[in-house]
């Protein structure tokens, strides 16, 4: 019974190891394929990008996928935050930072210094929302998300010396694929690690429960707070990565209508699932790319050919998604459920093996 | 800044310009209005943000369209001066009917899920009926032909048309029509009583489902007006409703949501900050202090001017 | 918790990787396209050409001008067999994409015809707002953009460098000489003292010509009275309109596209302003005779094409006669200077005897001129062309030729 | 020197008496039960104590510490816990989280800790995995640890709610009605398990309650408002005969329950 109990215990801790090892190998060899693609062109460049823009929408979904799903709370300002880390790193890029360094250097050193203040800067503007949060909930806390965001395209409108509304250029080619693999896996691994910690089981509660939460000893105003830091964060980080892909960006690419392109990924995915996000990013750009091919070649039929504007109809499918998916399934593909490889072991199987380790002790104890 | 440096202050300071300026300002302010109420009802009576209330706004506005180029194409068969009553009336019902399906197959099915789902819901199927309108119509910019000849008078150097005037007249006209039905009338009263209460009050025997219906539908109507006044003063085109929608929504929020007096006074008031924010400072802050406005009402006050705050319960 | 310490050095190792491939794939961005996207083979005698128009967004007709003209202009050539280089017959195969009239969707466009399709150039976009972020991508995978319509310096000019871009050129007059033409014109024809200036300010186009206008208006011995500006897609113009009337100019100068302008006089004779007003070609379309109806009656602009003046030119009066047949409408300056775009391209590659990036951009940077539908292009080596610019008022609802008081052809 | 002392706490809603100069000086290990009518203002006591509402004037004092203006979660991670009238567990999380959630302010690591899983991090989460585990066998839910609580019988999310609540080391122990829906057998075995709850955790009790079975069966003395005036005070005998509490509250209760 002993022994066949140590047997039981171990095989459950080698069995996750393993699995670790798999995917930590996993991840090496898909890293290897991001600068194998470009290096050798596997892919055409078109096809790159898109992977990119992939990378970039799964760093978004996911820490948009705090707020709005761990949190329970309804922010449409991840666009703003975008914005911030966009045009903080171009600005970085393009002025402060000298131009013509070796471009091995640019890209390994100042780059990621770039990227990184334009996360910064989000992270420290997400304080004007998350004060707010801590009295409003609800439509209204997704009131002042929106306002931030429309306050934010507005503020960058009247801003003359980067270019106001008619947008900023001049930044070089810097968001690689190797680079957004890179910063994808730090979002995914940062918000899993905060996701399950204490912090991260304070940010679910107050979905639950906000009074509750309160009444069994959470610091919700903390909590809060460092959710919306970190999502934010990451949306900077995004909105740097885009920037330096486009090498041209305007305040109204971050309007509305891209908040509502990343509430279709993290709803689509599953609220409350970093593994729901990242489904969510993949399906839903893949989808849009392949209507356009799809309408292209149908533009090609002389039936379709003499519809006005036959690509329009692409954006008539995100809404129509994003109704039928609340109607009929407002869970999402995973609902709160998770990847087995996205859970810590303690969260995972942490109660099963402190039961057995108490099973094996009592039969200790008793021969 | 030159937008400030080249208008001479001394020209702007006099009365003929304020007064202009104020002209402008009542007939924005009064689409807003209009527009602002259709959300603060709904919000009232299911406590949702209706983010597709501006763009049903912009389909009325194109209903509008279709409707009077139909009537002057056989506008011999009738008096032409009856072509704008009867595109207001028809823009009325159909609007209206277009909110309730809205409602029906949309909403409705929501009214038990989380919250966040009816507002991504509207929000989706503001952006459905602009990319719908989009695919279907195409994007060029149209205009509403004018029903009513144009005759302009002048006022102290400020000159404005009978048109301008019938605007206005129509709109508040609305507003008071409006304002009695929620106030003097059966269902309005039932309308305040839901927003009041949302629990008690259905198992007092009122019809929630009609008065929902009811609600999105006056909502619509009343933008439907809204709609036609600004397909024949601006023109329309599928993402029209967008800003007009949130402008409005905004005066929903200062005047209180869930508030159509309200409602009314804050459409009034952003009309006001739209056109002078451009008169005397330049076009380009009017988002940002209308939307600073917004946030600073949503931290501090946000019950609106006219709201009333709640107790939270444990 | 090893695998957690894997993990991390994965990430250390990686920044390493990255430094290393960076080079190629981010420093420099021409050596991968050079080895990613296809290069432009004439496989079954196809040579294939991008175009990028804004067929949908706020200036559609724009778009569809475009693609009227393009289509017109391949299919005079295929119906003739096609484009004779190196005494070989090719097929012109167009690939069309919307930009949107979104800078961004214009920039990723673009890289899409370029590296999807392999095309051999690209024509368009049309508005400045996204031609010039198009024209960074065209330049970074070195594929020659031939812009018909747009005007803003920026376009031909390296962000970065400050230098004249290597693979960008245009069909049309610069801001930059617009400006100080159409001054002159106000100047003198209507011997206007003051003018009035109204744009949208988050346009490079309007801006732009705002700008140019009043500097040369100024350095002319004018004043500009009122320098309005609101943001495209507002259609509340009575503000502006309000300060304009009181400061009562001679001229109003209205830089913005049709859809904007329409609007614009409408509110402007509401308001009972009674000045000249004049706008750019960039409200030279049919649409603002529809929109606009009785008030932008007397309106005044300039175009480089227009149909009464090109029909003295044989190849232009085919060209409308073909369009009119074709589409039932007279071609606008952007349809036929589409149109001319792809002539311009199928000379080059003609003079460069073979489907090739390179040689075309080399064809096309060599200094020759082009004579077309809108009258003789000269280029000077750089892609910025010298073009003849007509008058044009609207009368009776039309556009009609307008021949300057001192008019010297 | 008592552990709990409440000095005139009067607090308004709008113009709306809610509680009004109440006094209560609570010795440790004492348990005394709180009764009145339906809106007597009970649970707007413990709503006061735990730092919902701020009272309008009053004084709470805790182990020599002014509650009042306190932060809620402060005060609970100071040893104030309570449970609720209608359960409030956090439906979606599994019976362990909904105990470790409740360890928070128990857990001593930054979020630098947790984001870089430092050491420090491990031996935190292990330390209140096992706590709360233990805790939970303690109850004889360990089993369940992993099931979601919504998924729970009736009464063992009641009992959930109090480990819950026993999480942060509490010396003072709010119930809010934790017999409301239990059949008498239940409310039996809930009579025991408070007992057995005070002295295993040598806690001090302030009890909720309609159930004058359960009230009359514990408690060492009893407070009854009415309309947010304590209108009476004593061991359960005295209250029995108090006139005033019979007429007020008992005649209703006879027919009520």
């Amino acid at each position: 019974m002993t022994t066949k109990g140590i047997t039981q215990l171990s095989g459950l801790r080698d069995k996750f190891k393993k699995r670790q090892w798999a995917l930590a190998l996993a991840l090496v060899f898909l890293f290897a394929l991001t600068f194998l693609i470009p290096r050798y062109g596997l892919l055409n460049e078109y096809v790159q990008l898109i992977i990119i823009y992939i990378g970039i929408n799964i760093i978004m979904a996911v820490s948009l996928n705090m707020v709005n799903g761990y949190m329970g709370d309804f922010s449409l300002g991840h666009a703003g935050f975008m914005l911030i880390g966009a045009y903080v790193s171009s600005i970085l890029t393009v002025w402060v930072f000298p131009r013509n360094w070796n471009p091995i250097l640019t890209s390994a050193i100042l780059f990621p210094i770039a990227v990184t203040a334009g996360g910064l800067a989000a992270a420290l503007a997400s304080l004007i929302v998350a004060f707010p949060s801590f009295k409003t909930r609800g439509d209204y806390l997704a009131l002042v998300t929106l306002a931030f965001n429309m306050i934010c395209v507005s503020v960058v409108q009247n801003i003359e010396a980067i270019g106001a509304g008619r947008g900023f250029m001049g930044m070089k080619k810097l968001t690689t694929m190797p680079w957004v693999f890179i910063w994808a896996l730090i979002a995914i691994w940062v918000i899993r690690s905060f996701v399950y910690s204490n912090f991260g089981r304070g940010t679910v509660s107050i979905r639950e429960d906000e009074t509750a939460a309160e009444l069994v000893g959470v610091n919700t105003r903390h909590v809060k707070v460092l959710t919306f830091v970190i999502s934010s964060f990451f949306a900077g980080i995004g909105g740097a990565l885009f920037a330096h892909i486009l090498q041209f960006i305007t305040p109204n690419t971050f309007q509305l209508q891209k908040n509502v392109d990343f509430l279709v990924m993290v709803y689509l995915g599953g609220m409350g699932s970093i593994g729901g996000s990242i489904l969510g990013a993949v399906t839903y750009t893949v989808i849009l790319e392949l209507l356009r091919e799809a309408l292209t070649i149908l533009g090609t039929f002389p039936i379709f050919a003499s519809i006005p504007s036959l690509e329009v109809w692409r954006w008539v499918l995100a809404p129509l998604l994003l109704i039928l998916l609340m109607i009929y399934r407002n869970q999402g593909i995973m609902g709160l459920r998770e990847f087995g490889f996205l859970v810590p072991f303690r969260d995972r199987f942490g109660a099963r093996f402190w039961l057995k380790r108490r099973e094996l002790t009592n039969a200790n104890s008793s021969n | 800044m030159a937008a400030i440096a080249a208008t001479p202050s001394k020209l702007r300071g006099t009365m003929s310009f304020f007064f202009q300026q104020l002209l402008n300002a009542l007939q924005v302010g009064s689409i807003y209005a209009l527009v602002s109420i259709g959300y603060t009802m709904v919000y009232g009576v299911l406590t949702m943000i209706n983010f597709a209330h501006g763009d049903v706004f912009m389909v009325s506005s194109y209903i509008a369209f279709f409707f009077s180029t139909f009537l002057l194409k056989i506008a011999s068969q009738f008096a032409s001066f009856l072509a704008f009553p009867i595109t207001v009336f028809a823009t009325i019902i159909l609007t209206s009917f277009l909110a309730i399906i809205i409602e029906r197959l949309a909403y409705k099915p929501l009214r038990s899920a989380p919250r966040v789902s009816a507002v991504i819901t509207a929000l989706s199927v503001g952006i459905l009926l602009e990319t719908l309108t989009l695919a279907l119509i195409g994007p060029e910019p149209r205009q509403i032909p004018p029903l009513i000849l144009k005759v302009g008078y002048n006022f102290q150097g400020a000159s404005f048309s009978f048109f301008q005037i019938l605007i206005l007249g129509v709109s508040f006209l609305c507003m008071l029509i409006l304002d009695f039905i929620v106030y003097r009338t059966k269902v309005g009263m039932a309308m305040r009583a839901i927003s009041f209460d949302k629990t008690v009050v259905p198992l007092m025997g009122v019809p929630i489902d009609r008065i929902i219906t009811v609600t999105f539908a006056l909502g619509a109507a009343v933008a439907a007006v809204g709609g036609v006044i600004f397909g024949s003063v601006y023109s329309l085109d599928p993402y029209m409703g967008i800003r007009i929608g949130w402008w409005a929504f905004i005066a929903a929020v200062l005047g209180g949501i869930g508030n159509i007096r309200g409602a009314m006074i804050g459409g009034l008031f952003l009309g006001g900050i739209e056109v002078f924010v451009t008169a005397y400072a330049a076009s380009s802050y009017r988002d940002f202090i209308a939307f600073a406005i917004l946030l600073l009402f949503l931290i501090f006050k946000p019950t609106g001017i006219l709201g009333k705050p709640q107790i939270k319960k444990v | 918790m090893k695998y957690k310490y894997l993990l991390l050095g994965v990430f250390l190792s990686a920044c390493l990787v990255v430094s290393a491939c960076a080079a190629p794939s981010g420093g420099t961005p021409t050596a991968t396209t050079g080895t990613a996207s296809p290069t432009p083979t004439a496989q079954a005698g196809v040579i294939k050409v991008g175009l990028n128009a804004e067929l949908t967004g706020s200036i559609p007709k724009v778009g569809k001008s475009c693609k009227q003209g393009a289509e017109l202009a391949v299919k005079e050539v295929n119906d003739a067999g096609g484009l004779e280089v190196a005494g070989q017959k090719y097929k012109i195969q167009v690939y069309v994409e919307d930009n949107e009239d979104k800078g961004d969707v214009a920039a990723s466009v673009t890289q899409k015809l370029i590296t999807q399709y392999g095309v051999v150039g690209v024509i368009g976009p049309n508005a400045s707002r996204n031609a010039i972020p198009a024209s960074e991508i065209a330049e970074s995978a070195q594929v020659p953009l031939i812009g018909p319509w747009p005007s803003n310096p920026k376009f031909t000019i390296d962000s970065t460098t400050g230098q004249p871009k290597k693979w960008v050129f245009r069909l049309f007059y610069l801001d930059s000489d617009q400006g100080p033409a159409n001054a002159k014109f106000v100047k003198e024809e209507f011997n206007a003292s003051k003018v009035a200036i109204l744009y949208a300010i988050d346009s490079d186009y309007n801006k732009g010509m705002a700008e140019f206008f009043s500097k040369a208006f100024e350095e002319l011995g004018g004043k500009v009275v009122a320098y309005e500006s609101y943001s495209t897609a507002d259609k509340n113009f009575t503000s502006q309109l309000t300060k304009i009337k009181t400061a009562n100019p001679d001229v109003v100068f209205l830089p913005n596209y049709y859809n904007e302008v329409a609007l614009q006089l409408q509110q402007a004779h509401q308001l009972g302003i009674n000045a000249v007003f004049m706008t750019t070609d960039a409200s030279f379309s049919s649409e603002l005779l529809t929109l606009g109806g009785k008030d932008v009656e007397g309106l005044y602009l300039y175009s480089t094409f227009i149909t009464d003046a090109a029909s003295a030119n044989p190849v232009a009066k085919k060209f409308i006669d073909s369009y009119r047949a074709a589409y039932g409408e007279d071609p606008d300056d952007v349809a036929s200077l589409t149109y001319d775009s792809f002539g311009l391209l199928f000379q080059a590659i003609q003079s460069a005897g073979k489907i090739d990036r390179q040689a075309v951009r080399d064809a096309l940077a060599t200094p020759h001129t082009y004579s077309g539908v809108t009258g003789e292009t000269i280029f000077k080596g750089t892609g910025d062309p010298i073009k003849n610019i007509y008058w044009v008022q609207v009368k009776d609802g039309q556009f009609r030729l307008y021949l300057p008081k001192n008019y010297k052809p | 020197m008592p552990i709990l002392q409440i000095k005139g706490l009067t607090h308004f809603f709008g113009g709306l008496r809610a509680v009004f100069d109440f006094n209560l000086d609570l010795e440790l290990g004492e348990l005394i039960g709180i009764i009145g009518p339906n809106g007597a203002g009970k649970t707007t006591i413990f709503n006061l104590i735990t730092g919902v509402y701020r009272p309008t004037k009053g004084n709470i004092i805790f182990d020599g510490v002014n509650l009042v203006g306190k932060e809620s979660n402060w005060i609970i991670a100071h040893g104030v816990v309570r449970t609720f009238q209608n359960i409030r567990l956090f439906k979606e999380l599994s019976v362990l989280d909904n105990v470790r959630t409740a360890c928070y302010s128990q857990i001593k690591c930054s979020v630098v800790d947790a984001l870089l899983h430092s050491a420090r991090f491990h031996q935190e989460e292990e330390r209140i995995l096992n706590e709360a585990m233990e805790l939970l066998s303690l109850f004889n839910l360990e089993r369940l640890a992993d099931e979601k609580s919504k998924n729970l019988p009736y009464g063992l999310q009641r009992r959930l709610e109090i480990v819950r609540a026993l999480a942060n080391h509490p010396k003072l122990l709010l119930l809010d009605e934790p017999a409301a829906g239990m059949n008498p057998s239940e409310i039996s075995g809930l009579m025991e398990l408070i007992q057995w709850v005070k002295e295993k955790f040598n806690l001090t009790i302030i009890l909720i309650e309609h159930q004058m079975r359960l009230v009359m069966g514990i408690c060492q003395r009893i407070k009854v408002l009415d309309f947010g005036e304590t209108i009476a005070e004593g061991s359960p005998i005295e209250i029995q005969q108090n006139p005033r509490v019979i007429e007020a509250y008992l005649g209703e209760e006879e027919h009520g329950d």
